[in-house]
């Protein structure tokens, strides 16, 4: 498929309470957004498994969209918030992987925000559009090395190792 | 000393030569550096945008890209008329707004070797750096003939507060930082609900009649409100109530004598400099009678027909019933004091 | 006027009317958001002295009466004084869509009375000529060739104006004139290729 | 690769939802064939999958293909999810073991390249086959359902719902800000469109609400902490010190009589009248007990004054009381929080609290009632003059990009209720401000009719300012008077219209705290701040949050009517819960495999429900399935590995995400698959 112009995939993990039906908003209003996005849900943005990521970009992702309630909205409270902390973290461990940071990116959306995510969504499709293919030689390996070892060891380093850490103190 | 980048807009070194020099003699005061922009151009006043927007833009994006040039330290772009203010915040949030429109700007720019990045300088209007910046503590400081007991009308006028892209005045309508300078100055600041009505811009020039009209509605709300004179920010207003309230008087059968300073004008004689200095005399409207209720003599000039200031009490303000009190009055809603915000 | 000539045009086809305006006012003007609520029209200071209000002048866009917009004084009346922008409900920027009305206007021709569109004619002659503008030449030139009746009012006030220095009679050139007037040129021919 | 799942897959039309933007055959013809490997048996399309034939198929297929997974693409699951689980259900296979992809709300309506969306289409159904394959039977949760039931907010939609629940037979703490319940109703004079006088309508409510048996009644008090879950949530309140012990005292206002200060009664009379320091909102409050408003209060300010307690024939004042902070279990939660008037002196051009003869809305309420400051005369700020003219302004605050986008709903009927009050009350003229008039409700254009016949003047323009700035020499006349500028824009025409007395029609907004009650009871607001819904149109009443409604303006701007309807629905939703005693949860719990925890507590601190319990002696970690609510953030961190969730295991979302990049094709191809 030379011949026809780079159409990124894009994975988006979203959230069963906000983002998700903001999504279903989007679609219930007919408003449109580029078809290269493939949404997974998740009960809560605190879910996100660093290794889905990992897995999404081995398995041939372009990028990856994480997207939450807004923080102070969580449906569980605050576990959005443990999952900005996790994010941060994930952003350096990507981007030591050798992955632009532009693949990896963080959109907070209400369940009434439906015209935003599209807006969003669309945003982050032509980022990544312009960023070309994701040309990773990580890949492979990343590939068998998720094979070879169970999925949560590869999430061993977690933001939470300590109780309460700011982004900041984050280090893998 | 604190500098900033000025740019004086063409009415500066004509008809506007005595805001020019009060400028000028109040920032010495002040101790405020206004260090002038460099070969400068119109602003296109109303004008230009009316023949091609794109060709406008380019026009005063000169400006503005000279401005960023010579930026250092400052990057406050200082304008004393409102029209030229207006112009260039305008284009800078138009070009800051749209990528595009910045593009085309800085293609045409680069036709006369210069470029300007979208919000590289901040443009304000000299008032605001004078009531922000400076401070109203600063200026009492400063006052050494305070104007007690002058009657003055604070006009803001249009372009000054409005669309007001950085939220700069507490009020599009009713903006009350005029007022508060005016009265650290030591005069009396008369209602005016017309503050922030439009002076006609260049109405007197294309249609007469509309302008006169506007002009009447300003000069007779500072009238009925038992004004002395009226205290402005702008050459064009300055220049449409001043110039044009003889024309205008003529064509409405009136008489109104409402003379219109510059309030640089007004700090400067606030401060105790001599009124010649400040460009006093040189309105077409006799400012000196009125000044002389203060005991400020301005020699010599023509008579003036000032008519006696008690002619007419200013407008009472709306009744307060203070809290607790019982009576037939409704109490007023409560308004809110500075800073506090209304949800 | 005869039913069969209806003033309003069939609309739909093509690039409308409208969207003609938007681009010429920027795209920015968010014009197709009007609900025709007339606090515009309300707030306008000159309002009593233009032919349309501007709510209806946008109305008229929207009807894609081309010719009754473009001949309409209403632009022209426009001051500027954003009281109509801050107030609209819709957040319409509607000097900028003004301005554009004006440029069109002139560019068409279609405007009847040249007074407003020669006196903005003179001025921008005046900024190519010296890169500022030059109130004499400008009131001296406006005046003579549309208000040969006002002169005498406005005498005393020419005279006054003289006589306290407050008219320049040699205009001020700035120094790059040349490279201004390339930006200007430049940018002409970029709108020319936009529009 | 073989496999043991045997995969029922089901597209959808949807009618033309799906059909017209989606190539349904195709993505069929290409899940029967690309995923056969991956263990789909079937794959059909159908045009209505919720429909009972849509569902027998499936049911048909599971017995006879002997499918043990199935997969729906359709809709979104929270519209159908339910339905396809209970297809399962009845032929026998564990509702758990389908799954729903949406190829509707994420798919069909959202793209319109044809091509690009079926292919979108297959890599859902892709990510929906792999998922599916770890799925594993589970049972629901059940939970018992606490009988008593807490109300929030005491106006007529609270009261309402009190009611109902309380007349049903089970116990309701009904917790109002206030000191009496009645919210904005009371204050009213009329209401639209049959004119009853508000207070005779509402009153006996109030007062069955405060002597019903089965409401505890909770004024002057304020939630301050919510724990537990649906069924069996621990609420605080923190009921503030009324100063008067409620045992003692009749209620026969002596006390309110004697108080010398005479503070501005900013919330019943809003601003336009006077009460006590000890005082009773208005003489038909419920409770009859008055409350000591400390900040006024002489005795609190300088120790002096007591003249209540002195004149208190039974000795009820208790200048020691303190507040109190009560907990109460209950099983379900109704919020109706109500709004709060739009402040009109951020409409500067309006001239509210500069211009003394504009009114706000509330305001003209006070003043044409009866029991108002001004015992229901219709005059000017001085008090005494009756306005000749009147001018109503409508959508003050409402439909404006500046302010609020939203149109208030209720403002048209009250604007067209003024008229006719202003006409009852005094021979002026009165005229009509309106962008649009909105009257979409019973009786309601037909009273906008009634007005019209009285004579009320409609100007359709939206008002641009009122000014007492004269402009035109004729306007002297009208010195001391308002003029409404405004562009009559059915005559094409600015026109200055002077008046005597400007009401604005002030719309509605959300309570000022609204974010902060949100986030206490766990639920979340519309970027305006009103309460969003679980659907807007078919779960009008419900929030995200099992066992939390709403009911009243809490979800927006509504009429009494409205608000009343939902008081009555909120309390159905619930009394079915109560009924049945207990509920099913979604089975979507954490677990931990205490053979895989290493005991390192990582996961101790993240849970916000403290559903994680340390065992010190085993050190290992242990989750409370009744109080996890599922989030799976501690799933994430264990860095053993050792918390499963659920219904959203790794397995399953890593699964899915190949499926989703249709890794799962490349495999059995050896090459990168192109969906098209």
């Amino acid at each position: 498929m030379n011949d026809t112009p780079f159409e990124p995939v894009i994975v988006g993990f979203t959230c069963n309470w906000c983002s998700y039906r903001a999504a279903d908003l989007a679609g219930t209003a007919r408003v449109k957004y580029p078809p290269n996005i493939r949404l997974i849900r998740l009960m809560c943005s605190g879910r996100l498994d660093p290794t889905f990521v990992l897995k999404a970009f081995a398995e041939g992702a372009d990028a990856v969209l994480v997207s939450g309630c807004w923080p102070g909205e969580c449906h569980y409270l605050e576990q959005n918030i443990k999952a900005l902390r996790r994010f941060e973290l994930l952003k350096r461990v990507v981007a030591g992987l050798g992955i632009e940071p532009g693949r990896l990116q963080l959109v907070w959306a209400s369940a009434a925000e439906g015209q935003r995510l599209a807006r969003e969504i669309t945003r982050v499709v032509e980022e990544v559009r312009a960023l070309g293919p994701l040309d990773w030689g990580g890949r492979h390996a990343a590939t068998t090395a998720l094979a070879a070892a169970p999925p949560d060891s590869a999430a061993a380093p977690d933001a939470n190792t300590e109780p309460e850490p700011e982004p900041a103190e984050v280090t893998a | 000393m604190t500098s900033f980048l000025y740019y004086p807009g063409c009415s500066m070194d004509s008809s506007a030569r005595a805001y020019h020099v009060s400028i000028q003699s109040v920032c010495a005061t002040l101790g405020v550096d206004l260090h002038e922009v460099d070969d400068w151009n119109c602003c296109g006043a109303s004008e230009y945008f009316s023949i091609s927007l794109t060709r406008a833009q380019a026009l005063v994006g000169r400006n503005l890209a000279i401005a960023e040039r010579e930026k250092n330290g400052s990057d406050t772009l200082v304008a004393a008329c409102s029209m030229c203010y207006l112009n260039l915040a305008k284009t800078d949030h138009q070009l800051a707004e749209s990528p595009a429109t910045a593009a085309r700007i800085n293609e045409a720019l680069a036709a006369g070797g210069l470029r300007y990045d979208p919000g590289a300088v901040h443009v304000r209007h000299l008032l605001e750096v004078i009531v922000r910046d400076v401070g109203l503590d600063a200026v009492r400081e400063r006052v050494v003939r305070p104007l007690t007991g002058l009657r003055v009308a604070p006009y803001m006028g249009c372009l000054l507060t409005r669309p007001g892209y950085d939220g700069q005045w507490s009020s599009f309508e009713h903006p009350v930082e005029f007022d508060r300078l005016i009265a650290a100055l030591g005069a009396e600041v008369v209602d005016f609900p017309a503050k922030t009505d439009c002076c006609g811009g260049h109405m007197t020039q294309i249609n007469p009649t509309t302008g006169f009209e506007l002009i009447r509605r300003l000069v007779s709300t500072a009238d009925r409100n038992g004004a002395h004179l009226m205290a402005t920010v702008c050459p064009m207003c300055q220049m449409n109530v001043d110039a044009f309230q003889g024309e205008m008087n003529r064509s409405f059968h009136t008489s109104y004598h409402m003379p219109i300073l510059f309030f640089t004008q007004l700090m400067g004689l606030a401060f105790g400099a001599d009124p010649r200095t400040l460009g006093i005399g040189s309105e077409l409207v006799d400012a000196r009678a009125a000044l002389g209720h203060i005991g400020i003599e301005v020699p010599p000039g023509p008579a003036s027909d000032e008519r006696p200031a008690d002619a007419e009490a200013p407008a009472a303000p709306p009744p307060r019933v203070p809290r607790g009190r019982k009576g037939p009055e409704l109490p007023m809603p409560t308004m809110p004091r500075d800073g506090e915000a209304i949800r | 006027m005869a039913l069969a000539a209806s003033p309003v045009p069939v609309t739909g086809v093509g690039r409308s009317f409208l969207d003609e305006v938007r681009t010429a006012a920027g795209q920015t003007s968010r014009l197709e958001m009007c609900i025709q609520c007339g606090t515009c029209g309300g707030s306008c200071p000159s309002a009593a002295d233009m032919d349309h209000t501007p709510r209806m002048l946008f109305a008229m866009i929207r009807a894609g009466m081309r010719e009754a917009v473009l001949r309409s004084n209403t632009p022209w009346m426009c001051v500027s004084c954003y009281f109509c922008a801050v107030r609209c409900p819709q957040d319409v920027h509607i000097p900028d869509v003004m301005y554009a009305l004006k440029a069109m206007a002139t560019r068409a021709g279609r405007y009847p009375d040249s007074t407003a569109p020669d006196f903005s004619k003179t001025f921008v002659d005046n900024i190519h000529a010296f890169g500022r503008s030059f109130e004499v030449g400008l009131i001296a030139r406006h005046y003579l060739r549309h208000y040969m009746t006002r002169l005498p009012g406005v005498a005393p006030m020419g005279i006054g104006m003289l006589s306290k220095g407050r008219l320049g009679f040699r205009p001020k050139h700035i120094r790059d004139l040349d490279g201004l007037r390339a930006i200007l040129d430049r940018a002409g021919e970029l709108e020319e290729s936009a529009s | 690769m073989t496999t043991d799942e045997r995969i029922g897959v089901y597209v959808c039309h949807c009618g033309s939802n799906i059909a017209a933007t989606v190539d349904v055959e195709d993505v069929r013809d290409w899940a029967a064939t690309e995923l056969a490997e991956r263990g789909v048996v079937v794959a059909r399309d159908y045009k209505f999958m919720c429909s009972s034939l849509g569902q027998e198929l499936i049911e048909k297929d599971i017995a006879e293909l002997g499918l043990n997974r199935v997969v729906v693409a359709a809709c979104s699951p929270h519209l159908h999810e339910k339905t396809f689980r209970g297809a399962c259900a009845r032929a026998g296979l564990n509702p758990y073991l389908g799954e729903l992809a949406s190829i509707r709300e994420q798919v069909s309506w959202v793209h319109t390249d044809k091509p690009a969306a079926t292919a979108k289409a297959k890599a859902v159904v892709s990510g929906a086959v792999e998922r599916v394959r770890h799925h594993e039977p589970l049972e629901e949760l059940h939970v018992p359902i606490d009988p008593h039931t807490l109300v929030v907010g005491g106006g007529i939609a609270g009261i309402q719902a009190a009611l109902e629940l309380a007349d049903a037979g089970f116990h309701v703490y009904l917790v109002e800000r206030e000191p009496s319940i009645g919210g904005h109703m009371a204050q009213f004079d009329k209401t639209f469109p049959t004119l009853d006088c508000a207070a005779c309508i509402l009153t006996p409510k109030m007062v069955e609400a405060g002597s019903h048996p089965n409401i505890t009644l909770l004024t002057w008090s304020e939630v301050t902490g919510v724990s537990g879950f649906v069924g069996n949530f621990t609420v605080t309140v923190r009921q503030k010190a009324r100063y008067v012990d409620t045992e003692l005292c009749t209620g026969c206002g002596i006390c309110q009589e004697k108080c010398p200060v005479k503070p501005l009664d900013e919330v019943f009379e809003a601003g336009l009248g006077y009460r006590r320091a000890i005082y009773t909102p208005f003489p038909q409050a419920v409770p009859k007990y008055p409350v000591i408003d400390r900040d006024n209060c002489t005795y609190f300010a300088n120790g002096k004054c007591k003249a209540c307690e002195k004149l208190c024939p039974t000795g009820a004042i208790d200048f020691n009381q303190e507040d109190e902070i009560l907990t109460v279990s209950v099983g379900n939660i109704i919020l109706a929080t109500g709004y709060e008037l739009f402040d009109a002196r951020k409409v500067e051009q309006y001239g509210y609290g500069r211009l003394a003869n504009v009114f706000t809305s509330l305001e003209f309420e006070r003043l044409s009632n009866a029991a108002g400051p001004t015992n229901g005369r219709v005059v000017l700020r001085d008090g005494v003059t009756e306005p000749k003219t009147v001018g109503i302004i409508h959508c003050v605050g409402s439909r404006d990009r500046n302010f609020n986008n939203y149109c208030s709903a209720i403002c048209c009927m009250q604007s067209l209720k003024f008229a006719h009050l202003v006409k009852e009350h005094t021979d002026a003229t009165v005229y009509e401000f309106y962008i649009d008039i909105r009257t979409p409700g019973k009786a309601y254009d037909e009273f906008y009719q009634r007005v019209l016949e009285e004579g009320t003047v409609f100007v359709r323009g939206r008002v641009a300012e009122v000014t007492d700035a004269l402009r035109l020499p004729e306007e002297a006349a009208e010195d001391g008077r308002l003029i409404v500028q405004v562009e009559d824009t059915l005559a094409g025409r600015q026109r200055r219209i002077p008046v005597d007395m400007v009401v604005l029609s002030c719309g509605l907004q959300p309570a000022s705290d609204a974010k902060e009650v949100a986030r206490l009871f766990g639920i979340s607001c519309s970027s305006d701040g009103w309460i969003i819904e679980r659907h807007p149109k078919l779960d009008p009443v419900a929030t995200m949050t099992e066992g939390v409604f709403a009911a009243g303006c809490a979800t927006g701007p509504k009429d009494i009517p409205g608000s009343v309807a939902q008081g009555s629905a909120a309390s159905a939703r619930v009394l079915g819960r109560i009924q049945n005693g207990e509920m099913a949860l979604e089975p979507i719990r954490a677990s931990i495999d205490e053979t895989r925890c290493s005991g390192c507590r990582i996961c101790n601190d993240l849970c916000p429900f403290n559903a994680i319990v340390f065992h010190e002696d085993r050190m290992v970690t242990e989750v409370n399935a009744a109080l996890c609510q599922g989030c799976g953030t501690c799933v994430a961190a264990c860095p053993a590995g050792a918390i499963s969730g659920t219904g959203f295991s790794d397995a399953q979302v890593m699964a899915q995400i190949e499926g989703l990049l249709l890794a799962n094709v490349d495999r059995q191809r050896g090459g990168k698959a192109v969906p098209a």
